[in-house]
């Protein structure tokens, strides 16, 4: 069992037919995800790679193929109305990848997804999850990954994939691997995840990798304190960062003295998380 | 982005709040003329994007277009913090007898936009914060509602303002409000928001920052940035698509993705024994391809300090060959001449390992893991 | 309030839908100069606030300016329905390959906007409604987030358009919707919605109704009231705030209150005998003073139709004596030539039946319940 | 035992210093009922009529008074804020007779009520409610009340006093007035009263006061076969209104030949109501 998803799980995807769209739903395919449908208006009744049926809009896919799952992966303009959509059409899971929507944007759509009290949204700006073995959604290279129990949530995208590779490399597998994604408002936190890990059986040791900017990994520490009973590791980049500059993501940036990575470090410690100095530590820090 | 105080101003203004009526002069003659224009005591100020402007000498009163021109001459040109003032803000004097703190900013913990304000003004907010939080008064917006009259009433409540300054403030707050949620703000902020001695209310200073996620849908805004005001590789930087932000350290660093960018930085540090660190954050982003590489690659050279420069590649999407062949190509134009640390991972990183093998670039080295690639990048600076 | 074709369509094109290029002519001679001016065949329509002006003979096809102006010639001045025409729109006559149906309304059900489209256009909509429900797409809006994108993309998916009306059609529902709702319309209908020859999509016809509650934040729209194509007395009342509706009957009412008022016409009806029924709905409001009632007693009696007047007032907020004075005046003024029947009722109504009686005014009977003052104006009416 | 309130409901008045504020206090708190505060924005901490406490924000004066019920009696563009103001503040029960707010701030609002699942929104432009003997919020006139088993509920105002009247001219007496308003978005639908008088042991027999426009009354008239036990008089106003013409309330209009007299009476007949012809028999219809 995994978090999330898992290989029966029907995946759809808006902005198929799109360069960034076509070329990693061929990728999830070739992994093993089920993509039954794509959406994109205007072309409904079209088939991609011959296989796979276009949709107008994301009800008609949902009613002809019985998704759960949608993967958006379409341009910033279109993104908060193609979650909107998602969440109208009542998907279960809705994984943005879309980097660059205005902030003012997703916190319209954060609080619609809120008030569905259905749907789930991980991301904006996320490469999406990772079943090791059974499937992905986004674009996590499965190359670091091979099944185990150790679960990975991270902020990052490379970063993630450098841990993973390291405990690859280390001998361990993931359960799942999710990136949540570095924007300043997203769908799932840290904090969401790690009370998924808490309950999965599969996981059995769970890695958090953080940032600079925002408190959602005081919050991790925070429910790791009080309610988690597997094992943490954690690194948090951007310690060497000057504050009120933004680090790449549009997230990670600290603001008035919040957000470093030194009260981060300081609040998970607390909380008994290993915490690394170096992020290739970490399968080491685990296997304690 | 950030916008100067007078473009602040100037924007809040066109949402009706009511500003000094000041103008902008680049040459001391100018603020003579604005200066005489305005009559009686003016105030001259420094327009650049850094904190302390006052205590640096960037603020000055002026009580005669003469004294507003002699201090115009002073401050223009001045460095501040690193940055040269190329235009000053000639104001009128306000009559101040209150100082109120005003903004509205995202909230990224609930998500929601944030009204924070105070009757006590004019200091430095986050101080306060953190000295007397009671004195703060802190109002959520619903984003899918925006802002409820009566919150803006609420805040007047909190407040404990004069009755007769309660519906020009309420007014205020609103307009602000409007201004930030046209202006795709991440924050907009006036401190102080002066309560002069006639009883009206003048916002004597401003600031915003758009979402740069949003300056393409706000073209005016974009318009405003001020190049003069930018270092220059951050400029090349953002118009060859790259993140990059100027570090002190001495070893350059080339990576994909923000968040590894950050690591490698972060280990830098962890093994430059306090001696070197990272020169700079840079993210080439995913999928860079030759012309990104080169551009990179100039923008961390163009550093003085840097000594030393780290590849860090993780390939997902991104193939380690095709950043090893950018790399070549970038390395023929720039001709670096620091040593190189070149590490490559994941997709493709044999074939990548292998072309930069090929290419034989003197003061080359590789490494495998992050690790090995800090240490030899901090041995390599060491050795320069 | 309704608009008028020509300025629904006019409105529509400030959010940008795509109208024929058509102006209005007051005069045959002015017709002539816009059908030149347009070129080709044109098309002259009454604007009138009336359904079925085609068939009345009010829509007519030119081929010439000089058919276009006999026509105008014709049409202007024509009674449609009880109105006259005043102007005539000039339009360019469309190359009609396809008609559409598309509206944006307020849905009471479900306290929502909601999009009303059929790919069956130029019909009666009602009619279609009825006979072919199928044949109609509904989405509705949600009031607190607006029209989302992908319910325009719905629509013009279950249009079944073709793949190149797509692209302009969902446009024109996104901009449709944008003048819906910042006019405070309660309607704002195209029908037809023309697809052309060359593929183009025209709103040939148009239809807006602005919610009256927000007229008064709406003055652009407001001030487009016709006040020559409203009844006199419509105009009168309206300008008195009274809200008042001529009937077809003999028998005119003032009653304080829409519900008692309507109830008030349904019991000249039930005693009416089908040969008596009221000349009017009217009701002068809550707490009507004298100047109220002289202005209902005049709108009244300027129908020629009424051969009685029937008062009923249940005093809740609305004091009976303040009725009775303002009546007595009102009398004074106005010198009514018919009988009147006068039932006060509630509120200090034994104060006004005796102002009223002491008043000695001729003709003049009063009631206790509501079903005796109905009977008592039957019989007064058919005394006549 | 009233519905909606009783003598005991604590009420607060938005806008109690206005004109038409001031004058409708005054006669609630001669008939009884409990007005322990009032709000207007910027007269916080004054004093209506030297004894109530007037706040500058309804959280303020929920918090000093522990009012649950609010009546919102400002002018129509203030109207708006002034019901959402409640909600956000809790209130449980909020009568507004503000007439003449626009339906598109209407449709916002009643979305915003029901999101909350906590408030009830009276109105707006009704008359409120009247409970004989008790209390009253609104103007509907205590003169026409007595205390009694008959249940009404009325889309009108003045046509409730003419029935209020009757009934008690006949000796009945009410267990509560509701008026709903006649506006086409409203708050409380007849259904909702309906449902409250059958669950409300004091209530025996029901007056149910419609008019053209809407659906309203075929919602009732369903309702009232599918689930009332408890007898039901009702009148329909509009019977003579001509089609597409707007009878003084802003849903008072017959549109596309819906909600017209006719179809509201035959459904109401339909569901065993006993529909008088003249509002005055209503009484001995109900004594049947």
């Amino acid at each position: 069992m995994a978090i999330l998803a898992n290989k029966d799980t029907k995946v759809i995807v808006q902005g198929i037919t799109g360069g960034q769209g076509s070329f990693h739903t061929r990728l999830m395919i070739d992994y093993g995800t089920q993509v039954v449908g794509g959406v994109v208006p205007g072309k409904g009744g079209e088939w991609f790679d011959n296989d796979i049926p276009v949709f107008d809009t994301v009800a008609d896919a949902v009613n002809a193929t019985g998704a759960t799952t949608t993967m958006v992966i379409v341009p910033p303009p279109f993104a908060p109305d193609g979650v909107i959509e998602a969440v109208d059409a009542g998907l279960e899971l809705i994984v943005c990848l879309t980097e660059h929507i205005p902030v003012k944007e997703m916190m319209k759509v954060y609080h619609y997804v809120q008030r569905s009290g259905k749907s789930r949204l991980l991301g904006p700006n996320c490469p999406g999850l990772l079943v090791p073995g059974q499937m992905k959604i986004g674009f996590i290279p499965d190359m670091i990954a091979k099944p185990g129990n150790v679960g990975v949530v991270s902020k990052s995208g490379t970063l993630t994939y450098e841990v993973g590779f390291a405990l690859k490399n280390y001998g361990m597998g993931q359960s799942t691997i999710v990136g949540i994604g570095g924007d300043p408002v997203i769908g799932t936190s840290f904090v969401d995840i790690l009370q998924m890990y808490e309950s999965d059986p599969e996981t059995e040791k769970v890695v958090l990798l953080g940032e600079i900017g925002g408190n959602a990994e005081i919050l991790a520490a925070d429910f790791i304190k009080n309610n988690m009973t597997k094992p943490v590791a954690a690194f948090i980049a951007g310690q060497s960062a000057p504050p009120g500059k933004r680090m790449g993501h549009a997230g990670a940036i600290v603001e008035g003295g919040e957000g470093t990575a030194e009260e981060k470090i300081a609040a998970l410690e607390d909380a008994g998380v290993r915490v690394a100095k170096n992020p290739e530590e970490i399968p080491a820090l685990l296997a304690k | 982005m950030k916008l100067h105080e007078y473009q602040a101003k100037f924007r809040f203004a066109e949402f009706g709040v009511p500003i000094p009526k000041g103008k902008v002069a680049t040459t001391p003659e100018e603020a003579f003329e604005i200066a005489k224009e305005i009559g009686g005591t003016v105030v001259v100020k420094a327009q650049v994007h850094v904190g302390g402007r006052g205590k640096a000498g960037g603020v000055k009163l002026a009580h005669s277009p003469e004294e507003a021109k002699a201090h115009a001459d002073t401050i223009l040109g001045m460095d501040i913090k690193g940055l040269t003032v190329e235009k000053v803000l000639i104001d009128p004097g306000a009559d101040i007898q209150k100082e109120i703190y005003l903004a509205i900013t995202n909230d990224r913990a609930s998500g929601k936009p944030l009204i924070i304000a105070s009757a006590e003004g004019g200091m430095d907010i986050e101080q306060l914060a953190k000295e007397r939080p009671e004195a703060i008064i802190r109002e959520h917006i619903d984003p899918l509602f925006g802002l409820h009259s009566y919150q803006a009433n609420a805040v007047a409540s909190k407040m404990n303002l004069a009755r007769e300054q309660w519906r020009p403030f309420v007014k205020i707050v609103r307009q602000l409000y409007q201004c930030y949620a046209a202006s795709d703000a991440e924050l907009a902020e006036i401190n102080p928001l002066v309560i002069q001695g006639n009883g009206s209310i003048l916002a004597v200073d401003g600031k915003m920052i758009i979402d740069d996620s949003a300056l393409s849908r706000q073209p005016k805004l974009a318009a405003m940035r001020d190049l003069a005001d930018e270092v220059e590789a951050e400029r090349q930087a953002r118009e060859a698509g790259i993140s990059y932000v100027k570090l002190d350290g001495q070893i350059g660093c080339m990576v994909n993705g923000a968040g590894l960018a950050m690591t490698t930085m972060d280990m830098i540090n962890l093994y430059g024994d306090g001696e070197f660190g990272p020169a700079n954050f840079l993210d080439i982003g995913g999928g860079a391809g030759p012309e990104k590489v080169v551009a990179a690659l100039k923008i961390i050279l163009s550093d003085p300090n840097v000594k030393a420069v780290l590849v860090n590649i993780f390939g997902g999407i991104t193939r380690c060959d095709d950043v090893a062949k950018g790399f070549i190509e970038a390395y023929d134009i720039v001709k670096p001449n620091v040593p190189i640390m070149m590490r490559l991972q994941g997709t493709n990183a044999a074939e990548g390992q292998e072309i930069i093998t090929n290419a034989n670039i003197p003061r080359l080295e590789t490494a495998d893991t992050l690790t090995e690639a800090a240490q030899k990048a901090v041995a390599a600076a060491r050795g320069v």
